[in-house]
């Protein structure tokens, strides 16, 4: 991929030239140096505190909202736990019941479990890695605007009584337009849709954040282990959030538009949503657990007094869930009637995913053995963690296997699996998380005492109210009924659960006043409180992270490597200062951690918080179906977005830099090793994942009714007009690829003719393509195959539009002389996009021209 | 000293006033009494689902159904009719459970069947049911 | 922590034991469920086993602190890889032979049943030999004992799942799609059955009953459920069968010689069923004559509106022309 | 002071022998096994749904078998190309103990594919097909 990918070009390359003097901006290891770093990133007054997009602020931030979310959706649990406490109770009624489990599940998984691992990555990991921030602080923050504010108004729809009521996995038909006329639908649709694009783009920051800035001489087997876990769990969320990204868009297409993805009585089908959904839905759970799991796995050495015995087993670990996690989407989809076979291969591939389960869970049992472990709050936690998981991994098992599930799925068995591993699996290693990072945030220790207060009774609250469960499902009560006739069995079960979650709840509030109280009278924690061997601690929260950034050569170097505060803290490291006056970091090979360029990072600015807001309002607007407020949004948010993109690739002095420690690096790089290409790549990978899924939707929704197909009457697509639009779009690409070649030798009027030429070709071949469907008589509203082939044409259509604009784009920039032979980003980019679009076009019309003609 | 302890005193007798005077409330006198009657059997019928009492009567002891057919049977111990213009007394509400529409030909509420013993003992159990206080 | 090993065994060793209730997968009455239980009490033990082995691992150094460092390859192969590398390899070709009995081939003589299911209740119609529409019934299916019986699973509206934990697991009805299952009751009995795919409003009222009888007792029972109503024999009952055509109940219930319409229960025998409402009320009388006053209160958000306006003895009339529909 | 002591061989010290390969394909290398996997299984779980959809549960027990017997060698392929790409890195890295991490990186997640892989003959050979 990266040989098609990355065309060799002009790079300023960087040059070690240790006993040379550099040409641009010294760095001064001394007082002023210190001085003009801290000017630099210091956080911005009062309420300005929303333009900053420093990585340490938006991630405490991301924490804290991600736990109100929790606290709200618990709130949520405990109502309904009043609710079944006994049989036939009227504390809520079926509508309210129905709209907070639908709540306490989406909330807790998309608004909490997600957003606040995300969250913890967002806040560690550039100081674990070494680095000052992520390479992209305008997305995170972005990111985290979006998911606040789309966020609050998921929750908010509770209160005006139009929360989604359809269960977190929204099945239709429940949820198409006919059984779910309401906006409850849309609420959660759009609302949730927000969401996930702001996941996926805290997934492009983390994986270019591990990969391109870490501290130089981290090699990928010096990574600490979190980002291991990390970097699984964002290529997790890159490819398996756009599936449910693309399930949404297609009930959001049949709620608005009718087009009939869902609704069997036009040729669709229910199970279309549940493969999409679970496409994600499944992996989602170990994307949940796996920084989880990373962040036990940076824990456990402290605590053990050891090395982490394993450490390569746990990367390869980490690796394996995250691929054998996407084998397992069916697991949910067991009482669908498939062929058992079919059922199977999946029972088989969830049964796998047990040995690297297997061999994390050894692994840290064998780090505690190595070491002589110390009690202290957060190891209380993980022990928890410990327990509760293997208890919830063995009841996987046992729901992985096909005919066992058929007795257990959508009962409280399954209730009890999924919250011990949830709750045991992401929860308590949270908590343990907070415990044991909370003094790095807020310079003091939370109370001995009190935490284990709040871990008893969260300890013995969760078994006592979950353990039950596992019984009353075996014993037949069902999932999701707000009520229950109490002749069946199921009253003292229920009643135990019911009595314990407000124990369970009593633990989490002890927290709360623990970190309400740490706040005034903690006692203060001081420079590594717990003796721990990774970075984030030599930065003791500072808003740039390190006074200087450390060269690398251990995966313990607090442990292992000698001197390393005093370096760090005389400056001694590389970029020890801010000669630009804007925030600098480095950007290292991928691969060797090898610097390779000194990038400026945005500092404070509104583009990231107005994007989101305006977006929010929009979508809230349009949801609300006020078409004037959500145009007039639309059109702020888009004229935010085109500021921001603007005002990337910015103009850096061709030269090369110092960057300390006698090492001079370049500022502007092109191709792969520019964090910028790496984001593109990154982008266009879920990209693929989206247009994959609408083409399965396609292949798929064949599947259910095998036979004439065009089953709608309408005409069988010929091959003539796919080749000539194809013809036209790789026309439109090579276009672009010689305008590249053209801006190479710097001939700017060719390079303007090939762009405006690829620009009017692409356009041309969308509109054609819109000619093409019409004149097939192609209706997306009659039958299911027609919205599939609409829906993967118009994206398509809307890829070429797209590709239009970066050559207008470009033609500008090139105009303004932002584009010339070596400062070529920005058309290197587009041209990734090219080479993206064009060859993906051109298979959609192949398989939408050939795939009647192959089966029949 | 002294002085101040006796204001508490007086305070505190002020704040329990209230107390005893509910305490101190005439009581309904349940007069009722249904002979051979057994109000739990009563209410283990009544629950039991299967006559329909609740399906049409919110009755306080059984949590579901709470029927809105027919009237609340919080109070039956109070009431003074039964259906509108029978007297509320043991005799005829045993006779009433056992055949409604023999006595009020307009009601709604049929004959579910009941052997006199059961009538006895649902009866016995509506006349263990007081109005709520305040009402 | 030291407790809870033994807690969770004292709890295994109660769901093993505590198996009573009529909707309960651990106490089966079917080959199908019992062969579930069966692979369900190995993984019980299994599970139990690894959890007791985890939790000791983990709290041991705690009690007994270490002066060597520990066998890496002992956990990380022994522990990581060889255990459920091994279990699982002795458990999946196993798991794999388990419940076929569900999709199981049936001969011509044995019983076939299409349940449909609506929000929120089950309409249950008996194939005739020739694929037609025999004996209706809702909400309550009758099979004969130890014979199994092939269902086959349609969905009206939405996603519903059938489930009747004592005798099979569940297969979803799912719109546009059919599909199939065997059940089998090895004694008589009453076996309760609930929807357990979430369908909306009402999902927790939509029960039913499987009646498992003797081969003759059901004949009996199928031949009269494919016979048209008797004519009613008494005032009350007459007047109860008008109205029942007056009001337009017709329009929805089918009563065998009366009405076809299938839009609500087939009401053919109604007086006979155990519950009203797919498990909302029992039956009988009161309860009928109830359920059709406040049908919406007692169910909200179900398809039968309440008829609220019928004056008491016609109430009474229609609720005993129902009854007497045996 | 030893953490200033920094060299160009010790920034670079995770040179690989092919290290003129794109960098993306690089990073994904280890992982090789897992792509196999993914694509055997597809391959089987498609292969096994459209040959149900097309009306195999009604075809023959030769054409069954047959059947069975594609899905069967499909596996032992996976399986080849797996264990063969494990073999050949391991030629490649043994003598290199920097790269020892990504050895055992591509290794250990050959061997859980393999495993993965090989456990879809449970069900290909236990299960009857499209019941």
């Amino acid at each position: 991929m990266t040989l098609t990918l990355d065309s060799p070009g002009p790079q300023p390359t960087g040059e070690l030239a240790p006993r040379v003097a550099p040409v641009l901006f010294p760095q001064s290891s001394g007082r002023d140096g210190l001085e003009r770093l801290e000017a630099v990133w210091a956080l911005p007054k009062r309420f300005a505190f929303v333009t900053e997009v420093n990585n340490t602020h938006l991630g405490v931030l991301y924490i804290a909202t991600g736990f109100l979310f929790f606290l709200g959706a618990g709130v949520l649990s405990l109502l309904m736990r009043i609710q079944l406490a006994y049989p036939g109770l009227a504390f809520l009624d079926a509508g309210t019941y129905n709209q907070f489990f639908t709540m306490h599940g989406t909330v807790m998984m998309f608004l909490f479990a997600v957003p606040i691992v995300e969250a913890f990555g967002v806040l560690l990991l550039p100081a674990l890695l070494g680095t000052r921030d992520m390479p992209f602080p305008r997305l995170s923050a972005l990111g985290y605007w979006c998911y606040a504010l789309g966020g609050t108004l998921v929750f908010a729809s509770l209160f005006f009584n139009i929360a989604p009521d359809g269960g977190w996995f929204m099945y239709p038909p429940l949820t198409g337009p006919k059984y779910s006329p309401g906006i409850n639908t849309d609420v959660w649709v759009l609302g949730l849709g927000f969401v996930e694009i702001a996941a996926v783009a805290a997934a492009v920051e983390l994986v270019v954040g591990i990969l391109k800035t870490r501290a130089p001489g981290m090699t990928l087997g010096r990574m600490p282990i979190l980002a291991w876990y990390m970097l699984v769990t964002a290529g997790m969320i890159m490819i398996g959030m756009p599936a449910v990204i693309a399930a949404d868009i297609l009930l959001e297409l049949e709620r608005a538009f009718g087009m009939p993805f869902y609704d069997a009585t036009k040729g669709g089908d229910p199970l279309l949503w549940q493969h999409l959904f679970w496409l994600f839905g499944h992996p989602e759970v170990y994307i949940i657990f796996l920084p989880a799991a990373g962040m036990v796995s940076m824990m456990l050495p402290t605590f053990a007094r050891a090395k982490l015995v394993g450490y390569t087993w746990l990367a390869l670990a980490a690796i394996s869930i995250g691929f054998l996690s996407f084998g397992l989407w069916v697991h949910h989809m067991y009482a669908t009637g498939l062929p058992v076979l079919s059922l199977a291969f999946f029972s088989a591939a969830s049964s796998a995913i047990a040995i690297p389960m297997g061999i994390q869970v050894f692994a840290w049992i064998a780090t505690l053995w190595d070491g002589k472990p110390v009690l202290r709050v957060p190891l209380l936690f993980i022990l928890g963690f410990l327990f509760i998981f293997t208890v919830g991994g063995l009841t996987g098992v046992m729901v992985a296997a096909v005919p066992y599930d058929w007795q257990v799925h959508d009962t409280y068995f399954v209730v009890a699996h999924f919250h011990y591993v949830l709750i045991g699996g992401m929860v308590f290693p949270v908590f343990a998380a907070l415990y044991y990072w909370t003094p790095l945030v807020t310079g003091r220790m939370l109370s001995e005492r009190l935490g284990r207060w709040a871990f008893w009774l969260m300890f013995v609250g969760f078994n006592a109210a979950f353990f039950p469960m596992h019984i009353t499902g075996l014993r037949g009560m069902p999932r999701r009924v707000y009520t229950f006739p109490d002749d069946v069995g199921w009253n003292w079960l229920n009643l135990i659960s019911s009595v314990f979650s407000f124990v369970f709840a009593a633990g989490v509030l002890v927290f709360l006043i623990d970190f309400i109280r740490h706040r005034r009278s903690g006692p203060e924690a001081g420079y590594n409180p717990w003796d721990a061997p990774s970075l984030e601690w030599l930065s003791h929260g500072a808003d740039y992270g390190f006074r200087s950034i450390m060269p690398i050569r251990s995966r313990y170097p607090v442990w292992e490597q000698e001197g390393l505060k005093e370096d760090e803290i005389g400056g001694r490291g590389f970029l020890p200062d801010a000669p630009t006056r804007e925030r600098e970091a480095l950007v290292t090979g991928p691969i060797t951690g090898e610097p390779e360029q000194i990038i400026r990072l945005p500092g404070p600015g509104w583009t990231a918080f107005l994007a989101a807001a305006a977006t929010a309002i929009a979508l809230a607007a349009g949801t609300l179906k006020i078409t004037a407020i959500a145009l007039a949004a639309g059109a702020v948010a888009a004229g935010a977005y085109l500021y921001w993109l603007w005002s990337m690739d910015r103009l850096a002095p061709r030269g090369l830099a110092d960057a300390g420690r006698g090492v001079a690096l370049p500022l502007y790089t092109n191709g792969s090793r520019s964090v910028g290409w790496w984001g593109m790549v990154v982008l266009l990978i879920s990209d693929a994942a989206v247009v994959a899924s609408f083409a399965f939707a396609y292949l798929f929704l064949w599947t259910a009714r095998p036979g004439s197909w065009p089953p709608d009457g309408s005409q069988i697509p010929g091959f003539l007009a796919p080749v000539l639009l194809s013809a036209a779009v790789i026309a439109a690409f090579i276009l672009f690829e010689t305008a590249d070649r053209m801006n190479q030798r710097e001939r700017r009027r060719d390079t303007t003719l090939c762009l405006g030429a690829s620009a009017v070709l692409a356009i041309g071949a969308a509109v054609a393509g819109w000619f093409w469907l019409r004149g097939l008589g192609i209706d997306p509203t009659r039958h299911s195959y027609g919205a599939a082939v609409w829906t993967l044409v118009g994206t398509m259509g809307l890829h070429l539009v797209m590709g239009a604009g970066m050559a207008l784009w470009c033609t500008v920039r090139l105009h303004l002389g932002m584009i010339n032979s070596w400062r070529c980003l920005t058309l290197r980019i587009c041209l990734l996009w090219w080479r993206f679009t064009a060859p993906v076009t051109v298979l959609v019309l192949l398989m939408i021209a050939g795939f009647p003609h192959v089966i029949s | 000293m002294s002085h101040v302890l006796n204001l508490a005193r007086m305070a505190i007798a002020l704040m329990l006033l209230p107390m005893a005077g509910c305490d101190l409330a005439p009581k309904p006198l349940n007069t009722k009494h249904v002979d051979e009657g057994d109000p739990t059997r009563g209410l283990a019928l009544v629950a039991g689902g299967s006559y329909g009492c609740a399906a049409c009567h919110a009755i306080p002891d059984v949590r579901f159904p709470k029927g809105n057919v027919g009237p609340p049977l919080a109070g039956m111990a109070g009431r003074s009719l039964i259906a509108g213009h029978l007297p509320n007394k043991p005799g005829v509400l045993v006779a009433f459970l056992q055949d409604p529409p023999a006595l009020a030909p307009q009601t709604g509420m049929p004959n579910v069947g009941l052997t006199t013993e059961q009538a006895r003992d649902i009866a016995a159990y509506l006349y263990t049911l007081e109005a709520p206080d305040g009402s | 922590m030291g407790r809870d090993p033994r807690l969770i065994l004292i709890l295994v060793a109660l769901s093993l034991t505590a198996c009573g209730g009529p909707q309960s997968a651990l106490d089966p009455a079917g080959p199908s469920a019992a062969s579930l239980h069966r692979l369900g009490i190995i993984m019980y033990v299994g599970a139990t086993l690894v959890t007791l082995l985890v939790t000791a691992l983990m709290l041991v150094p705690f009690l007994r602190p270490r002066e060597r460092s520990v066998n890496r390859n002992l956990f990380l192969w022994g522990g990581g890889v060889a255990l459920p590398l091994l279990t699982l390899t002795a458990l999946v070709p196993y798991v794999m032979t388990v419940g076929h009995e569900t999709r199981a081939a049936t001969t011509p003589q044995q019983v076939s049943i299409d349940v449909i299911g609506y929000v929120y209740w089950w309409d249950v119609a008996y194939r005739r030999p020739d694929g037609s529409r025999g004996g209706a019934a809702a909400n309550e299916l009758h099979v004969p004992v130890g014979e199994p019986v092939e269902l086959f699973l349609h969905a009206a509206d939405v996603i519903h799942s059938f489930w009747v934990p004592s005798l099979a697991g569940k297969t979803d009805m799912i719109p546009g799609r059919v599909n199939r299952m065997v059940l089998q009751a090895d004694r008589p009995g009453v076996y309760r059955g609930q929807c357990a795919e979430y369908c909306g409003l009402q999902h927790a009222l939509m029960a039913f009953d499987v009646i498992a009888v003797p081969r003759p007792e059901f004949d009996a029972w199928l031949a009269r459920a494919s016979q048209p109503t008797g004519q009613p024999e008494t005032p009350e009952l007459r007047q109860g069968r008008d109205l029942f055509v007056s009001l337009g109940c017709g329009a929805c219930h089918a009563v065998r010689g009366l009405s076809e319409a299938r839009l609500g229960p087939d009401l053919t025998q109604v007086g006979s069923r155990r519950t009203l409402g797919a498990g909302t009320v029992p039956g009988g009388v009161g309860n009928i004559a109830g359920w059709i006053a406040s049908a919406q209160h007692l169910k909200p958000g179900n398809a039968m509106p309440s008829y609220d306006q019928l004056e008491g003895p016609q109430l009474r009339a229609l609720a005993a022309y129902l009854e007497s529909l045996k | 002071m030893s953490s200033l002591e920094l060299d160009d061989g010790e920034l670079d010290d995770e040179v690989e022998p092919h290290s003129r390969t794109g960098t993306l394909r690089r990073l994904l290398d280890p992982a090789f096994g897992h792509f196999v996997w993914a694509v055997h299984f597809l391959a089987v779980y498609v292969g096994a749904a459209v040959a149900c959809v097309l009306g195999l549960g009604a075809a023959g027990e030769g054409t069954r078998t047959t059947f069975l017997a594609v899905l069967v060698a499909l596996t032992v392929v996976a399986t080849a190309v797996v264990v063969g790409h494990a073999v050949w890195r391991h030629r490649q890295y043994r003598d290199l103990p920097d790269q020892r991490f990504r050895m055992v990186l591509t290794i250990g997640n050959s061997g859980i594919a393999t495993v993965g892989i090989v456990w879809q003959l449970f069900p290909i050979l236990l299960v009857p097909v499209c019941a």
